[in-house]
C-alpha cells in the first residue's frame, strides 16, 4: 500500500470532501476531523516509511497523463518536501477540529479537504504541469475561504490574492513550457519531468531568462516584496482558518518550488541573481518588519510578520549551501508551525472581541493568563529565541549566507532585532498594562477546543527547538543531494565557487562530522 | 466549339459529398415530415436532427482511414477537398450540433422550437459549414459560408423577441458586408493567379515569386476582414455581443463554437502558405490582430454588467487565443487550435446552458437583460451544485487545471513556445490572468454574495429540464476528466493536422 | 561527576517547570520552597564539583546530545565544567539560592509569586547553560534565555507601563548586540569551521589577524549588550522597574557579567588581538567613569546602585581588556556578591518604605532596620573597596594591571572612578541610614524585614567580608591553569604601598565627605542648576537622545514606511495596473454603441488602416507615417462621432 | 478611340465597390443599406465576367452566378428580416437598433 501512499495522501481528502456533501450538516464536523486524522496517520506513515539515508526521491509513482507531450503522473518526495506534507496535514488536522462556530460550516469542511489535497499535491508533485496544476488548483479553495467567510473587504482581498498570484503562475507557466522546450531541442523528446528537468545543462543566458519566469511566479506566492501587498489584504480579511493555511502552508509553496526548481534547474542563474534576491529579501525583513511595527491590527502585524520571516527563508534558499538551504527549510516547517499558532492565537481573541485592533485590547495578560503565556511562546519563538524551532532554521539560514556576503548577512540579521521590536511592541501593547476596555473585562481564558490546537504546536516549537535532528538529519541529506547537483551541474566558474560541492567539503574539512 | 464533356460517376466520388447530403436530405425530410402531418411534437424533430446528425458523423468517420492513408481525398469535380482538417473541423461541427440541439427541450415553452423549419434551417447550416471546410475551391466555401450564414440569420431572429430582430439584422447587414468582402478578394485573387482554388493560387503565386505582392496583400486584406467577422477579431468583432444578446442562451453558445471553428479552417488553408511563404506583413498584421483580439475583448469584458454579453466578450477572447495558432503555423499549433477547440466546446456549452437553464420568460423588474451578474448572487446558498457547476465552467474557462481549456491553452502556449514565439506566449499567459478577473466576478456573485432577493433566486434553474441537465452534466464531466481524453485527442488529431500537411 | 553537572544544570529547569505549572494559581508557598531546595541542590552540586576541580581533578566534558548537524556544522548540547566555568556555576547558584530565598520573603504578597519562582528559575537554568556550554552556540542559547527571563523578570508588573517598556527596551537592546555576536559566530564558522570552544581556540593560531579581530569586534558587541557597555547601557538602568531580588541576581550579580564572562572564555582570541583588547579596556575604563558619574546626583536608590554596576563591569572590562583575564572573573565573583548583597538591602529598605525609591524621602533608617543597615554599609565598604573586604582585593588588583601594564591613563580613570563610587555608594548609605528620619513626614512606617531573609542574606555578607583573603590564593591557583597566569606585581615595595594606601586614603576621605555632605540630605539648589549636574541628572542627554533621534524616527520611518510607502506605492500600482485594464475597458466599451452604422464602419475602418499598412508595406516608411495620421484622423472622426 | 481593357473593368468594379462601401458607411435607412451591398457583390460580378474573358476561364463566370444567387437569397432573407423589424417598430432607420451597447 506505500507503493501508492502518495496518490492516496492527494485523493482521499478530495474523495471525502466529494463524499462530504453527502454528510449532514450536524455531523460534518466529525466527518472532517476523522477525515483529517486518517490523512494525518497516513502521513506519519509517510514519514515513518520514509529512509533518510537514501539519496533521492522516494515513493516514486508513475502514470503516463499526456504521453503525447511529456506530461505524466509523476509523485515522490524527498525529505524537503515529506516534513511540509505532514505539517500540512497537521495543521489541516488542528485547523478543522477547532472551528468555531462558522456559518455554513459544510462548505467550509468541504473546501478544506480540497485545499488539503492541492497542498499535497504541489508538495509531491515530480511533473511540472502536475506541480502547476495543484498549484493553481489551490487557489480556489484559498478564494472560496477567503471570499465567504473573511471580513468586511473579503472579496477585494480575494479577488486580489486570486488574480496577482494568478498571474504570477502564468509566467511561470510560460517558463515551464519554454523548460520542457529546451528538452525536447536537446533530446528530442517532450517531458515535465522535473527529474529529467535536472539533468539538463541550459546556457547561462537562457537559465537567466527561465530563472525570471519561474521567479515571478513564485516570487508573488511567497510573497517577496514587491509583490507582497496581497498579502495583508488576504490575511486582514481571512478567516483564522484560512490565515492559518495560508501562512503555514501556502505561502511554503513558493520558498519550496525556489528548492525544487529554480535551485537544481539553474544554478548559474542562482549565482547571477543570488545577490540582488538577497537585497530583496533584505528589504523583505526589514521594510516589511517596520510596517509590521506600524500596524493597529494585530493580525496585521502577523501577517507583515510572514514577509519578514519569508524574507529570512529566502535568504537562506540563496545561501546555495548545505546549512542555509537546510536552515530555509527547516525554517519553512517552522514558520509554519509558529505564524500558524500565531494567527491561530489572533483568531481566539477575535472570537471573542470580534474586534482585531489592538488599541481595543490592553492588559489582557490578567485576564487571560493561559493564553497570555501561549502567546508570548509563540511570540518569542517568531522573534527566534534560541531552543524554539524557529532559531535552527534562522541561524542556518544566515549563517549558510554568511558565506556569501558578509554585509548582507548583517543588514539580513537585523531581523532578530526588528522582529523583536515589532513583536513585543505588539505584545505589550495587548497584553500589557492595565484593562482598561470594559469589554476584556471577563474575556474566558483559551477553552479546551483551542488548547487542543495550541497544545500541540507549542510542544513542537520547543521539540524541534531542541531537538532538530528527526527533521534536521532528513533534510540535510536531501538538500545535500540538491546542491551537489547545483556544483556538478554549474557551468560558469562563478557558480562553481559560490556554490561548494557538499562532498568534497566532507572530504577536504578536517573538522566536518567527526564528532 | 465545346466539346462534350465525358465525366464517370467514379470520378465525381460523391461519397465525399455524404456528410453535407446526410444533413440536406435530412432537412428536406423534416420539412416533408411536417407537410405531411402537421403538428409534431417538437422531440420527435429533435431526436430526427439527432439521429441525421448521427449519420453524418458515421459518414465523416468514414474518411478517417482513407485520409490517413492516402492523405487527402478529392471529389465532386475536385472542389470538394477531404482531408485531415475537414475532418476534424466536421466532427467538431457536427459533434458540437449533436450537443446543441437537444438544448430545444426545455421545460418553458419557446416558440421558435415548434416549428420544423427551425430543424431544417439549423441541418441546413450544418451542410453549409460542412461544405465551408470540406473544400479549397473559394466558391463553394462562399457557397457554404452564406448558406449556413442566412440560416443562421433566420435562427437567430426565429426567437422572436425585439433584441433578437435586432440582431438578425444586425448580424446580416454585417454579414452581407463581409460577403462583399470575401467576394472582392476572391475576385483579386482570381486576378492575380487565375484561379480560385486556394491549393493552386498559392503555387501560381509561389511561382511568380510574389511579384505583386501589393495585390495580393489586397486580396488578403479583405479577406482577413470577412474571415475575421466570422472568427470576430477586432475590430471586426462588433456584430458579437450584440447578437449573442439578442440570441438565446443556447444559440449564442452555438455561435460562440461552430462558425468560427469553419471560419478557423479557412482561415488555416488560406493564411497558412501566405505566412509559410514569407508574407512578413500578414505575420505582423496577423500577431497584431490576436493580440489585440484577445486583450482589447478581455478588457471590455471586464466592464460588463450582463453574463452573456460578458461571455460574448469572452469567446472574442478565445478566438483571439485560438487565431493564434494559425499565426503560428506549426503542425503543433495548428493540432493545438482543434484540442483548443474541442475542449472549449465542452465548456463553453456548458457554461451558455447554464445561462439557457435560467433564463426567465419575462424579464424580472429592474433587469435590463436576461442574465445579470445580479441574478447569480448567493446562488450557491439556493442551488449549490448549479452554483458549483457554474463555478467549474468559468475556472474551465479561466484556464485554471486540471479543467477543460487549460490543456488546450497549455498546449498552445506550449506551441507558440515551440516556434520560438517567446512574447507572444507571454501575453497569451497574461491575457489569460486578465481574463481570470470577469470568470471570477461571476463566481463571486454566485459563492460570497448574498441572494437579493429570493424570488428571483428560486426561479433560477426554471428552463432546466431532463436532457438539458443531462447535457450540463455531459460538459461538466468533459471538462473535469479532460485530462483523460487529452492524450487520445492530442494524438489523433496530430495525426490528421500532419496528414493534411498543416 | 557528570551527574552532579546535570544536576546543576537542570534543577533549576525543574524548578522552574513545576512553579511554571502552578503559574496562574495564586501563591502557593510551595513553589517557592521547592525552587529555592533545588536551587540549593545546584549549589551543592556545584559545590562538589568546585571541590573536584580545585582538587586538579579533571576537566568534566559531556556531550548530552546533538542540538543541530547539518553540512559541516555540528553543534551538540555540550557542557563543560572547567576552572572558568565552575567559578561562574559557584557565584551563578550561590547568588540565586540566597536571592530564591530572598524573595519567598520579599514576594511575599505579590500575586505572581508562583511566577515569578518559575521566571527566577528558568533565569537561572539559562545561566548555567551560558556558563557551561561548551560552544558558542550552547553559550548563544544561555545568552538568548537569560535575556528572555530579563524580559519577564523586568516587565514581571506588567500593569506598569514604565515596566513594559524597560522590559522591552532591555530585549530589544540585548537583541542589537546578540546580532553582532551570531555575525562573530558565523565568522567563526567560516574560518575554523566548528563552534566548540575548544576546535575553534586551537584554530585561531591558524587563522589572519585581521579576521580575528573581526571576530574578536562582533564578539565584545555582543558582550556590550548583556554587559550594558557604552553605549547600549541605558536599558539598565532602567531594568530597575523589575522586583529588587531580581535586580540583584540577573542585573547585579549575573546576566550582566556574561559579557565578561565571554571575554575571558574567548581568552585565546583575544590573546591574539591585543588591540581589540586595548579597546575594551579603554572602552570599559570610559564606561567606569562615566557610569559612576550618573550615580554621583541620581535620586533613584536602585539606579544608583545600577550605575554602580556598569561602573564596576566597566572595571572588568579593563582588566579582560589587559589580558588580566583571572582579574577580571575575580572582580566578577566578588562584585556578585557585595553587589547583590547590596541590591537586596536596598530591597528591604523598598520594603520597608512601601517601593519609595527616593532616598532623600529617608533618612535614619539604620534605627528601624539595624541588619539591613549593616549589610549595605557591609557591601557599600565592599563596594568601595576598602581592606580587607572582597573589593579591595578584586579592584585593588586591576588599578595594578592598569598600572603594571603602562596603561597611566587607564589607571587614573580607574582611580578617580573608585573615588567617586565610594562617594555615591556612601551618599546612599548617609541618605538612607542616617541623619534624620525624614520619612515621617511622608508617613512612612519602616520595619525590618523577615529574619529569614535577613539570614538568607547573610552568606552573601560574610563572602562580601571574607571572599578576598580567605579564597585569592586558591582561586588563583585554580582559574591560571586555565586562563594566562600572568602575576601583576608592582616591583617596587614603595610603589606599592604608596599607592595601596594612598588609594585606600583617598577612598576613605571620599567616604567622610560622602557621608557628611548628604548626613542631613540638604539639597543643594545651586548644584541643582548647575550645567554638569543637568548633564548627569539626564544621564548624559542619551536616553533622550535616543528617544529622538532612533526610537522616532524608527517609529515615523515606519509609519511612512506602512501608509505611504506600502499602501501608497507598492499597493496602488499593482491596484493601478489592474485599473488601468478596468478604466480603459470603461473609457472604450461606449464605442460598441449599438449603431449599426457605427459597427459597419468599424469593419470598414479596420479594412482601410490594413490597406493603408499594406501601402506603407509596399511602398516604404513615408507612406507609413502618412498611413498612421490618416489612420489616427479616421479613428478620431469615429470617436468623435460616437461621444455625439 | 480608346480601347477598354481589363484595367478598365477592373477600375470600374473598384469605383462601383467603393460607391457601394460608402453607402454601406453612410445609410441609416436599412433598405437602401441592402441595396448598397447589392452594388457591393455586383460590384465584384462584373470584375468576375471581366477577368474570366481575359483568362478565357469560366471559372470566374461560374463565381459571378453563384455571387448572384448569393446576392438573391440575401435579399430575400434580408428583406424578410426588414419587414418584421418595420411590423414590430414602424421603422426601418437603423438609429432605431440601439437597444444593445456596451
Amino acid at each position: 500500500m506505500l507503493d501508492n501512499i502518495l496518490t492516496i495522501l492527494i485523493f482521499f481528502p478530495a474523495l471525502a470532501a466529494m463524499l462530504g456533501f453527502v454528510v449532514e450538516k450536524g455531523s460534518i464536523r466529525a466527518f472532517g476531523v476523522s477525515v483529517a486524522t486518517v490523512e494525518f496517520v497516513l502521513s506519519l506513515a509517510l514519514w515513518y516509511a520514509y529512509d533518510p539515508s537514501v539519496v533521492g526521491m522516494q515513493f516514486m509513482e508513475s502514470m503516463p497523463l499526456i504521453p503525447a507531450f511529456g506530461i505524466n503522473y509523476l509523485l515522490g518526495i524527498d525529505a524537503i518536501s515529506l516534513f511540509i506534507i505532514v505539517l500540512a496535514t497537521f495543521i489541516t488536522l488542528i485547523g478543522i477540529a477547532t472551528l468555531g462556530e462558522v456559518k455554513n460550516i459544510k462548505n467550509m469542511i468541504i473546501t478544506l479537504l480540497f485545499l488539503e489535497m492541492t497542498m499535497i499535491g504541489v508538495f509531491s508533485a515530480l511533473d511540472a504541469i502536475v506541480f502547476y496544476v495543484f498549484w493553481e488548483l489551490s487557489l480556489v479553495p484559498m478564494l472560496y475561504l477567503i471570499g465567504a467567510w473573511g471580513g468586511p473587504k473579503r472579496i477585494y482581498a480575494s479577488i486580489k490574492f486570486f488574480l496577482y498570484t494568478f498571474t504570477g503562475s502564468l509566467i511561470m507557466l510560460v517558463g515551464m513550457l519554454f523548460m520542457a522546450y529546451f528538452y525536447y531541442q536537446a533530446t528530442g523528446a517532450w517531458s515535465f519531468s522535473i527529474l529529467e528537468w535536472y539533468r539538463l545543462v541550459l546556457p547561462e543566458n537562457l537559465q537567466l531568462w527561465l530563472f525570471v519566469a519561474f521567479f515571478m511566479g513564485f516570487a508573488i506566492k511567497v510573497p517577496m516584496f514587491p509583490f507582497h501587498t496581497w498579502l495583508p489584504y488576504a490575511h486582514g480579511q481571512a478567516p483564522t482558518i484560512g490565515s492559518v493555511i495560508l501562512a503555514a502552508i501556502l505561502l511554503k509553496m513558493g520558498t519550496y518550488a525556489f528548492v525544487r526548481f529554480s535551485l537544481p534547474m539553474f544554478p548559474d542563474a542562482a549565482v547571477f541573481f543570488m545577490i540582488p534576491i538577497a537585497i530583496i529579501a533584505i528589504i523583505m525583513i526589514i521594510y516589511t518588519a517596520m510596517v509590521a511595527y506600524a500596524q493597529e491590527d494585530i493580525k496585521q502585524v502577523v501577517a507583515y510578520s510572514s514577509v519578514s520571516h519569508m524574507g529570512v527563508i529566502i535568504l537562506g534558499t540563496f545561501a546555495l549551501n548545505v546549512e542555509g538551504i537546510t536552515g530555509s527549510v527547516f525554517l519553512m516547517i517552522a514558520h509554519g508551525v509558529v505564524s500558524g499558532a500565531l494567527f491561530f492565537l489572533v483568531g481566539v481573541i477575535y472570537d471573542r472581541r470580534h474586534t482585531k485592533m489592538m488599541s481595543e485590547f490592553g492588559g489582557l495578560a490578567h485576564v487571560m493568563p493561559r493564553y497570555a503565556t501561549i502567546f508570548g511562546v509563540m511570540m518569542m519563538a517568531s522573534v527566534g529565541l534560541p531552543l524554539t524551532i524557529n532559531f535552527i532554521g534562522e541561524f542556518l539560514s544566515l549563517l549558510g549566507f554568511y558565506k556569501q556576503s558578509h554585509i548582507l548577512t548583517l543588514l539580513a540579521g537585523t531581523a532578530i532585532i526588528v522582529g523583536a521590536i515589532y513583536m513585543l511592541t505588539a505584545y505589550k501593547k495587548a497584553f500589557f498594562g492595565e484593562v482598561t476596555n470594559e469589554k476584556n473585562k471577563n474575556l474566558p481564558d483559551v477553552n479546551k477546543r483551542e488548547m487542543f490546537a495550541l497544545i500541540p504546536l507549542v510542544i513542537i516549537t520547543i521539540w524541534l527547538g531542541i531537538y532538530p535532528k528527526p527533521v534536521l538529519e532528513p533534510i540535510n541529506n536531501s538538500v545535500e543531494a540538491i546542491v551537489s547537483l547545483m556544483n556538478e551541474k554549474a557551468i560558469t566558474q562563478e557558480a562553481k565557487n559560490r556554490i561548494p560541492d557538499p562532498m568534497a567539503a566532507k572530504v577536504s574539512t578536517p573538522h566536518g562530522g567527526t564528532h | 466549339m465545346l466539346e462534350p464533356v465525358n465525366i464517370s460517376i467514379q470520378s465525381l466520388n460523391l461519397v465525399t459529398l455524404a456528410p453535407m447530403l446526410i444533413a440536406i436530405v435530412g432537412a428536406l425530410s423534416i420539412i416533408v415530415i411536417d407537410l405531411v402531418k402537421g403538428g409534431l411534437d417538437k422531440s420527435l424533430y429533435v431526436m430526427l436532427t439527432v439521429l441525421f446528425l448521427f449519420l453524418d458523423l458515421g459518414a465523416i468517420f468514414n474518411f478517417i482511414e482513407t485520409v490517413s492513408a492516402n492523405g487527402t481525398l478529392l471529389g465532386f469535380f475536385d472542389v470538394i477537398l477531404i482531408d485531415g482538417l475537414a475532418i476534424l473541423s466536421q466532427l467538431i461541427i457536427v459533434g458540437a450540433s449533436i450537443i446543441f440541439i437537444p438544448l430545444s427541450l426545455t421545460s418553458k415553452r419557446f416558440h421558435e422550437y415548434n416549428y420544423p423549419e427551425y430543424y431544417a434551417l439549423f441541418l441546413f447550416m450544418i451542410a453549409g459549414f460542412q461544405f465551408m471546410v470540406a473544400s479549397d475551391n473559394l466558391i463553394l466555401i462562399f457557397v457554404g459560408l452564406e448558406t449556413a450564414s442566412l440560416a443562421l440569420y433566420a435562427l437567430i431572429a426565429m426567437h422572436n423577441r425585439e433584441k433578437s430582430f435586432e440582431a438578425a439584422v444586425k448580424y446580416f447587414t454585417m454579414g452581407a458586408l463581409a460577403a462583399g468582402f470575401y467576394s472582392f478578394s476572391s475576385m483579386v485573387f482570381y486576378a492575380l493567379t487565375g484561379s480560385i482554388e486556394i491549393n493552386q493560387i498559392a503555387a501560381v503565386l509561389a511561382a511568380d515569386g510574389y511579384a505583386n505582392i501589393g495585390y495580393v496583400l489586397v486580396a488578403v486584406i479583405f479577406m482577413l476582414a470577412s474571415l475575421g467577422f466570422k472568427l470576430s477579431l477586432v475590430p471586426f468583432h462588433t456584430w458579437t455581443p450584440d447578437v449573442y444578446e439578442g440570441s438565446s442562451a443556447a444559440l449564442a453558445g452555438y455561435m460562440s463554437i461552430v462558425p468560427k471553428i469553419a471560419a478557423f479552417v479557412v482561415a488555416m488553408r488560406l493564411f497558412e502558405f501566405l505566412i509559410h511563404s514569407g508574407v512578413v506583413w500578414l505575420e505582423i498584421v496577423l500577431y497584431a490582430a490576436v493580440v489585440l483580439t484577445m486583450t482589447a475583448a478581455n478588457i471590455w469584458a471586464l466592464v460588463q454588467k450582463d453574463v452573456k454579453r460578458m461571455l460574448a466578450y469572452s469567446s472574442i477572447s478565445h478566438a483571439g487565443f485560438a487565431m493564434a495558432a494559425i499565426l503560428i503555423g506549426t503542425t503543433q499549433s495548428n493540432s493545438a487550435l482543434f484540442l483548443y477547440w474541442i475542449l472549449f466546446v465542452f465548456t463553453n456549452l456548458g457554461a451558455f446552458t447554464m445561462l439557457w437553464v435560467s433564463r426567465q420568460k419575462t424579464l424580472l423588474p429592474g433587469q435590463s437583460s436576461d442574465h445579470p451578474y445580479e441574478k447569480f448572487a448567493g446562488m450557491v446558498k439556493t442551488m449549490p451544485l448549479a452554483a458549483t457547476m457554474m463555478a467549474l465552467f468559468m475556472l474551465s474557462l479561466a484556464g485554471i487545471p486540471p479543467f477543460g481549456i487549460f490543456w488546450g491553452k497549455l498546449y498552445l502556449i506550449g506551441s507558440a513556445v515551440s516556434a520560438e514565439y517567446p512574447m507572444l506566449a507571454l501575453i497569451m499567459a497574461l491575457n489569460s490572468a486578465i481574463a481570470g478577473y470577469y470568470y471570477l466576478k461571476l463566481i463571486i456573485y454566485m459563492f460570497m454574495k448574498e441572494p437579493i432577493d429570493n424570488a428571483s433566486s428560486s426561479s433560477y434553474m426554471l428552463n432546466a429540464s431532463l436532457p438539458l441537465k443531462t447535457i450540463i452534466g455531459l460538459a461538466a464531466l468533459a471538462t473535469i476528466f479532460s485530462v483523460a481524453m487529452v492524450n487520445p485527442l492530442m494524438e489523433f488529431i496530430t495525426a490528421m493536422v500532419y496528414n493534411s500537411g498543416y | 561527576m557528570e551527574f552532579y553537572l546535570y544536576l546543576a544544570l537542570f534543577s533549576p529547569l525543574v524548578g522552574s517547570l513545576v512553579a511554571g505549572l502552578f503559574g496562574a494559581r495564586p501563591k502557593t508557598l510551595l513553589t517557592g520552597l521547592f525552587t529555592s531546595t533545588l536551587l540549593f541542590t545546584a549549589l551543592v552540586s556545584s559545590t562538589i564539583l568546585l571541590v573536584h576541580i580545585l582538587d586538579g581533578g579533571d576537566i568534566i566534558h559531556v556531550e548530552l546530545m546533538t542540538w543541530m548537524a547539518t553540512g559541516d556544522l555540528y553543534i551538540p548540547f555540550g557542557f563543560v565544567v572547567d576552572q572558568v566555568s565552575v567559578v561562574m556555576m559557584m557565584v551563578v547558584t550561590l547568588v540565586s539560592t540566597v536571592v530564591h530565598i530572598y524573595s519567598i520573603g520579599y514576594m511575599d504578597h505579590d500575586k505572581g509569586f508562583n511566577r515569578f519562582f518559575s521566571y527566577l528559575s528558568a533565569f537561572v537554568f539559562s545561566m548555567m547553560i551560558l556558563v557551561m556550554s561548551d560552544n558558542f552556540a550552547g553559550l548563544f542559547i544561555g545568552w538568548e534565555g537569560v535575556g528572555l527571563c530579563s524580559w519577564l523578570l523586568i516587565g514581571f508588573w506588567y500593569h506598569k507601563e514604565s515596566a513594559t517598556w524597560a522590559a522591552n527596551e532591555a530585549f530589544i537592546m540585548n537583541r542589537i548586540a546578540d546580532l553582532a555576536m551570531l555575525i562573530g559566530m558565523f565568522l567563526i564558522y567560516w574560518t575554523t569551521g566548528s563552534l566548540q570552544y575548544d576546535i575553534a581556540f586551537a584554530e585561531f593560531a591558524h587563522v589572519d589577524v585581521e579576521t580575528l579581530t573581526t571576530i574578536g569586534i562582533f564578539l565584545f558587541i555582543g558582550a556590550m549588550g548583556k554587559s550594558a557597555q557604552f553605549p547600549l547601557h541605558t536599558w539598565l538602568a532602567d531594568a530597575m522597574e523589575g522586583p529588587t531580588p531580581v535586580s540583584a541576581l540577573i542585573h547585579a550579580a549575573t546576566m550582566v557579567t556574561a559579557g565578561v564572562y565571554l571575554v575571558v572564555r574567548a581568552n585565546p582570541l583575544y590573546d591574539l588581538i591585543p588591540d581589540v583588547g586595548y579597546f575594551i579596556a579603554s572602552l570599559g575604563a570610559f564606561v567606569a567613569m562615566f557610569a559612576a558619574s550618573m550615580a554621583l546626583v541620581n535620586r533613584d536608590m536602585k539606579r544608583i546602585i545600577a550605575y554602580s554596576t556598569l561602573s564596576q563591569l566597566g572595571y572588568m572590562f579593563v582588566a579582560a581588556g589587559l589580558g588580566a583575564y583571572w582579574v577580571a572573573l575575580f572582580h566578577l565573583m566578588a562584585h556578585a556578591f557585595f553587589k547583590a548583597l547590596l541590591f537586596l538591602g536596598a530591597g528591604n529598605v523598598m520594603h520597608a518604605m512601601d517601593d519609595e525609591l527616593d532616598p532623600f524621602k529617608m533618612g535614619g533608617l539604620k534605627k528601624h532596620m539595624k541588619w539591613t543597615w549593616i549589610m549595605m554599609t557591609l557591601a557599600s565598604v565592599a563596594l568601595a573597596g576598602i581592606y580587607p573586604l572582597a573589593g579591595f582585593f578584586s579592584k585593588d588588583l586591576i588599578l595594578e594591571v592598569a598600572f603594571v601594564e603602562h596603561h597611566y591613563i587607564l589607571y587614573a580613570v580607574l582611580l578617580i572612578t573608585a573615588m567617586m563610587t565610594a562617594f555615591y555608594s556612601f551618599r546612599l548609605i548617609s541618605l538612607i541610614f542616617h541623619g534624620t528620619e525624614r520619612h515621617k513626614q511622608h508617613g512612612f512606617h519602616p520595619h525590618e524585614t523577615y529574619t529569614f531573609v535577613l539570614i538568607a542574606m547573610s552568606p552573601l555578607a560574610i563572602l562580601a567580608l571574607v571572599a578576598g583573603f580567605l579564597f585569592k590564593g586558591s582561586y588563583i591557583e585554580m582559574v591560571t591553569t586555565l586562563l594566562p597566569a600572568t602575576e601583576y606585581h608592582i616591583h617596587s615595595p614603595i610603589v606599592f604601598w604608596i599607592m595601596t594606601i594612598g588609594t585606600q586614603l583617598l577612598v576613605g576621605l571620599s567616604i567622610a565627605y560622602a557621608y557628611r555632605k548628604y548626613e542631613h540630605a540638604k539639597i543643594d539648589k545651586k548644584i541643582e542648576d548647575n550645567f554638569f549636574y543637568k548633564l548627569l541628572i539626564n544621564q548624559w542627554y542619551i536616553p533622550h537622545f535616543y528617544e529622538e533621534y532612533i526610537t522616532k524616527p524608527y517609529r515615523e520611518l515606519s509609519m511612512i514606511a506602512w501608509k505611504q510607502v506600502d499602501l501608497k506605492i507598492v499597493d496602488a500600482s499593482v491596484d493601478g495596473i489592474a485599473n488601468i485594464f478596468y478604466k480603459t475597458g470603461e473609457a472604450t466599451h461606449n464605442m460598441q454603441d449599438g449603431n449599426l452604422s457605427t459597427m459597419l464602419r468599424w469593419m470598414v475602418a479596420g479594412t482601410a488602416v490594413l490597406l493603408i499598412l499594406a501601402v506603407a508595406f509596399t511602398t516604404g516608411y513615408l507612406m507609413l507615417l502618412l498611413a498612421f495620421i490618416v489612420g489616427y484622423l479616421y479613428v478620431n472622426r469615429l470617436r468623435r462621432e460616437y461621444v455625439r | 478611340m480608346m480601347e477598354i481593357t481589363l484595367s478598365h473593368y477592373l477600375i470600374l468594379s473598384t469605383i462601383l465597390f467603393a460607391i457601394g462601401l460608402v453607402g454601406v458607411l453612410k445609410r441609416t435607412n436599412l433598405l437602401m443599406l441592402f441595396f448598397a451591398t447589392e452594388i457591393l457583390l455586383n460590384a465584384v460580378n462584373i470584375g468576375f465576367a471581366a477577368i474570366s474573358r481575359y483568362y478565357g476561364d469560366l471559372t470566374g463566370q461560374m463565381f459571378a452566378f453563384f455571387v448572384i444567387a448569393i446576392a438573391a437569397s440575401e435579399v430575400a432573407v434580408g428583406l424578410g428580416l426588414l419587414i418584421i423589424w418595420f411590423k414590430r417598430s414602424g421603422d426601418i432607420d437603423l438609429t432605431s437598433m440601439t437597444s444593445m451597447k456596451g
